[in-house]
């Protein structure tokens, strides 16, 4: 039993803590993340030249890493700096991608960053439901709605997935494809998302089983969301902590009331839970069945609880600072809510978690 | 006991009502019905049709052309606006600066200035909070020294609400260093346009901007615009923050979002079922509705007794926090119920005349920036920990 | 709109709160409430030479009150002395028979206090369904098991409940019959409750709607353990107060300590919020269909929520002392949470609340 | 990261497990599984199994006859303990004095009363709070005065868990009024059998006697009981506090307790459901399970940073707080499963052959006086609110 990171992730870690550091502050984050295209493409560039991708892939896809500690330990140091350009998505289509042995060399590219690419899975109905897809199949051609696609503009590949029959497959579509169109906007927490209609739109269908590949690459997402989470909670912790170490009212510092130390001390504790959360789903990652989604979903709901009490307490604590767009706080705070509106939230988890019981 | 309204004041609600089937812009309710943001043009033309009927200043007495309303009535009032769709009042002018210039201010300034909002030439803001005054009021440091007869005023306000649009202020301003931080405060009335003064917005996490910073350089201020006695100010203030309670809990507000929410809720679907119908959305649902059912109890309870004359003193503080909490809880289940969508920003789709694609259900376009917009809820106005420690003061009594 | 009680209810309270001040320390009742009766027979008969009962029935039946404003003001200046005589009792049984043209006589007995009687309904698969109930009639006489039936031993009557083909219908039945046997224990919050197992036992069926009988003196029973619970959170509030103003510290009294002064406002404001409540059902209960049924799910299910919290705020806030059989604010605690144990907690309250949800 | 325990950590788990699996004697594993009361003999005679077996001393290093397991391993068989229905041994003795005889005590100390401590000629209690000194420990007052090679101790001891069972005391006394509080406060040991001591005991209001008073009337106690150094007795008594922090949060127990709990809601029914079925209560199960999954990481972090050298700190506050917590929402959910059952009474029903008739499900029968019995856990050692101040001076440093 040893709960340090190995070498390897630690090195990975302070690779993007002095990418953050050096390249990363929350101006350019903020102006990137509120542009036409929803990131900075040369921080994208950085990322894949300091070779960060590899780190979710394991050494059969050329990179060196791709278990859960490693997800986890990444997008926990992605999420301290509040890292909005959409390694996610490298993440959830390069896992699909692996799947197949026809298109290695598009995941190289993924990898590389030679080529980006959007993962156009979830429908207006389907709320947080992975099964309820009605975007389907007819001569290889698909036709449907997609919609709050991440990061959908000026994408090289679009990974659909679509009902053939009674079966859920994935395919690749050309984003200047005929009968194809984007409809983009902002999000909350930074970044663009899209809805994408598709009528009749030629495909090419994934040489994999579509459900096993998505079960895979969502669970990663899962665990992703949760570690970034984890990540932007330390920095909120920190933020928060050095506030009230300096500001004071009525001549003392604000950590020096009672009332708002036994809250803060809370959040620290509650935190630590979270930690242990996404520790438990890196650990269970490689398991399956029902011992993986628990604990994906015990993680996730940990998130959810946990994301909004320690957003919620950090902002009050503040104060009205903590709700300006100028001091950095309220970004992070944006961001760790809206995780709890990706791939389910805690009332969903919560619900999944107890299906078990029986 | 008796927990009902009387007859007059059922049949007072039925006029109210009327009167805003008609008068409500449906422009105007349609922004409201969904969270669009209001133009200054909006909330003037609104402020003159009430003042039309003779219904704007719902709180003052009819010697200065208020409504001469009971407290009661004035509940009745805000709940069917709401209802309506129809926007609270600028508080500013008529609820915070009017009653301490009719407690505190010369005849001659009564009747300068209070017509003076009701018609609309003055846009009132109110200079309280510093950056290093947020809940200790008191530490305010923008000075005031008396030169001849004027005032020269220095240093800075923040969080001033809607002073973009404002051309006067009410100011805190210190006069004197001396005694206690309280002793040397005095209540003063700015011109906006004087030289000397800027506003700067303050961007908010929703990306509104609703809140300013008012930086005050030299301004040369009339020492007529001094309300009361000099390093008096601060028992004005206090009364001012006292004095409009009877609505600090926004009940009316509060009933129309839940109503809202449960149309939601009946329209998202979740696994195939309503979100009505999902067992854990539906318990958030019945305890936020059994607390709003409880907290308007409590508010008709502190009006009953303030009717009698009575002083609510703490009841006041735990309105603020319980009606905070339901505002914020309404929002976050709102939030939760937009789902997927719930990221969604799309400020071009609340502009007038928008006519871009309709993307996931409307009310998710502005949910998540509603629910960040009011965490202010709980800070501004003397914060929820402000309102606990007078709670206990009151009622423990160290 | 008035929130102050009309005259007649204040000097009920207040004939309550002398008695209570004068015949109802609490270490006596503490001790009868673990006797072996579980309660006083001669506070029993004090409480009806005040004429006490007679707040809960209307004129028609001889008494001065009966209405939803009565109950409450009644049970929350008893629950201020955690009074454990079975007022509830007669209530709920005086209600139901007050719906028989027949037995007016046995109904004026317990409002006089001549006659005692128990109310047997619930089952013990029942849980909080009033609906669920399995004993059943055949040839006038009833078979069946009755569970927790407060107070059971040395009444002059039992009020039983059993199922006549497809209908409830309501019965009278002598506690000496052949074929009854009681099995009589403590209850944790004190007093005495009893399986009644009844083997085809003589009864008198009841000239009313058994339903509709049921239906009113359920909610009045809920309204009535509501009230109870406010008065009990009442007294708990003052105790509490007074604790944290006497009570050092750290050289401090303890209500100086601010993280305290934060949980007792929070304390402070729930009991005005379950106050309204309680006010709220009282104004419903004349109502009738769901803008009853939801006042009265509302109001138990707030007493349910709150009464946990203050019980487990004050107990906490006292520490050990807090503890301890010696000091009262236990047994009230004891109480306040199992009033949630009947007429349905809070989770069922909650569940009913939102099944009118459409 | 690895989160696994070694192969030889499994392979203990499996010797521990066969071990008890014979060793508990069928009626006290019966007591533990239904909540009956444990009797003096019952701790005795489990005490005497498991030093015969040589693991009484679990903490302990092997110089003093201890098991000399590694912290995980200590963890591990606590969770077997629990597991198998065994009770956790009586800790005054073996896991708070133990600690600091070693530490601070003469050799001589620790050769003759650790011996005894295993083979069971002495029962210790812990005479720590005071009635006017509870989260405010440095403020006791009992005095103990030198008198020769005598100490004359005087003053009252109070929530003495099992004093009535206790043939010794260790005790924090006052020897001194000088300087800090805790300046001036010795660690003594004392006989219960000496002239002047009086044991009280305290009822609590599930009914129970776990806790009493001891009171001190010139109270002799000779010098050489003195651990230590005079007057340094507060540096030892942290020292105890801070020493056995490994469990703390009694992962194990709330395991075994949760299992027990998913038992109960699939036996128990509401409106014709097995209540685990039930939205809400499944609900509140899911978050709890949750919670202590969450924790037993965290604790088994804190045990692997310890295993390094490193210091808990903060963490194992945390874990205190945690573990409270979730042992008193599994005594909650236990009593909410109870439902109307939930209100019974029958002590008689746990006396050793009892055999009267079955009412409602057995486990209701201890279900509220387990409630309510635990409430003590976020009191004792250390309240949660004294946690919560020691884990922001640990983190904010103010």
């Amino acid at each position: 039993m040893d709960f340090d990171q190995t070498e390897e992730r630690r090195l990975i870690a302070d690779t993007v803590a002095k990418f953050i550091a050096k390249d990363y502050p929350i101006e350019n984050r903020v102006k990137a993340a509120n542009s036409e295209i929803g990131f900075s493409t040369d921080n994208w560039a950085k990322i894949h030249e300091l070779g960060i991708p590899y780190a979710l892939f394991s050494e059969e896809f050329n990179g060196f890493g791709g278990d859960g500690f490693d997800i986890a330990s990444l997008f926990e140091a992605l999420g301290k700096g509040l890292i909005v350009e959409p390694l996610l998505i490298s993440l959830i289509s390069g896992d699909i991608l692996s799947f197949s042995k026809k298109h290695s060399s598009l995941l190289q590219d993924i990898i590389s960053g030679n080529k980006r690419i959007a993962f156009a899975h979830f429908e207006t109905q389907s709320g947080y439901e992975s099964a309820n897809i009605l975007t389907n199949v007819r001569d290889q051609k698909i036709s449907g709605v997609k919609s709050m696609v991440q990061f959908a503009n000026g994408v090289d590949n679009i990974l659909v997935s679509a009902i053939d029959g009674q079966r859920l497959k994935l395919y690749l579509i050309n984003p200047n494809a005929k009968g194809l169109k984007v409809n983009d906007y902002q999000t909350v927490d930074g970044g663009r998302a899209a809805e994408i209609l598709l009528d009749q739109v030629e495909a090419i269908e994934l040489d994999i089983d579509g459900e096993t590949a998505l079960s895979s690459a969502l669970g990663k997402g899962i665990l992703a969301l949760s570690a970034e989470a984890l990540g932007i909670m330390e920095h909120i912790k920190e933020l928060t902590i050095n506030y009230l170490r300096t500001r004071s009212q009525f001549g003392l510092q604000l950590g020096k009331f009672q009332a708002l130390q036994h809250r803060v001390a809370q959040v620290l504790l509650e935190i630590e839970q979270a930690r242990s959360a996404v520790i438990n789903a890196s650990a269970a990652l490689q398991a399956s069945g029902e011992e993986r989604e628990k604990a994906l979903s015990a993680c996730k709901m940990t998130i959810g609880r946990v994301g909004q009490f320690v957003a919620e307490e950090s902002i009050q604590l503040h104060g009205g600072i903590g709700m300006t767009w100028e001091y950095e706080l309220g970004h992070f705070a944006k961001r760790l809510i809206m995780i709890d509106h990706e791939f389910g939230d805690e009332d969903y988890h919560i619900a999944k978690f107890s299906s078990f019981y029986t | 006991m008796d927990v009902n309204f009387t007859r007059e004041q059922e049949k007072f609600r039925l006029e109210v009502r009327e009167f805003l089937t008609s008068a409500i812009p449906p422009k105007l309710a349609d922004k409201i019905e969904n969270n669009k943001p209001l133009l200054k043009e909006d909330m003037q033309n609104w402020h003159d049709i009430l003042n039309k009927k003779g219904w704007l200043a719902s709180s003052w007495p009819k010697e200065y052309n208020g409504t001469g309303w009971g407290v009661v009535e004035q509940f009745i009032f805000e709940d069917e606006l709401a209802a309506a769709n129809a926007p609270r009042t600028v508080p500013f002018g008529l609820r915070m600066l009017a009653p301490v210039l009719m407690k505190f201010g010369t005849k001659d300034q009564c009747n300068y200035w209070l017509p003076r909002i009701l018609d609309g030439s003055d846009w009132w803001c109110q200079g309280y909070s510093e950056p290093g005054s947020g809940s200790d009021l008191a530490s305010l440091k923008t000075s005031a020294v008396k030169c001849g007869d004027q005032y020269l005023v220095n240093g800075q306000k923040t969080w001033t609400t809607l002073a973009q649009h404002a051309n006067m202020i009410f100011n805190l301003v210190r006069t004197s260093n001396e005694g206690k931080p309280q002793q040397g405060i005095s209540f003063l009335m700015i011109d906006m346009n004087s030289p000397g003064i800027e506003v700067r917005p303050i961007k908010t996490i929703d990306g509104g901007h609703e809140v300013n910073e008012v930086w005050f350089s030299d301004v040369r201020v009339p020492a007529e615009n001094l309300i009361g006695e000099e390093n008096k100010g601060w028992t004005y203030a206090k009364y001012l923050l006292s004095h409009e309670r009877n609505n600090i809990a926004t009940v009316g507000i509060s009933k129309k979002k839940l109503e809202k929410l449960k149309v939601i809720a009946k329209n998202e679907f979740r696994n195939g079922l309503p979100l009505i119908k999902d067992p854990l959305f539906a318990a958030r649902l019945a305890r936020l509705e059994i607390s709003l059912l409880n907290m308007e109890t409590t508010n008709l309870r502190v009006l009953s007794e303030s009717e009698k004359g009575g002083d609510p003193g703490a009841e006041s503080s735990m309105l603020k926090i319980l009606g905070s909490e339901i505002c914020q809880e309404l929002d976050h289940l709102q939030r939760r119920a937009a789902g997927r969508f719930g990221r969604i920003s799309r400020p071009e789709a609340l502009e007038e005349g928008f006519n871009g694609e309709d993307i996931g259900p409307f009310f998710a376009h502005t949910a998540s920036s509603t629910y960040f917009n009011n965490r202010k809820v709980s800070i501004y106005g003397g914060s929820n920990e402000i309102q606990k420690n007078i709670i206990t003061k009151m009622i423990i009594g160290l």
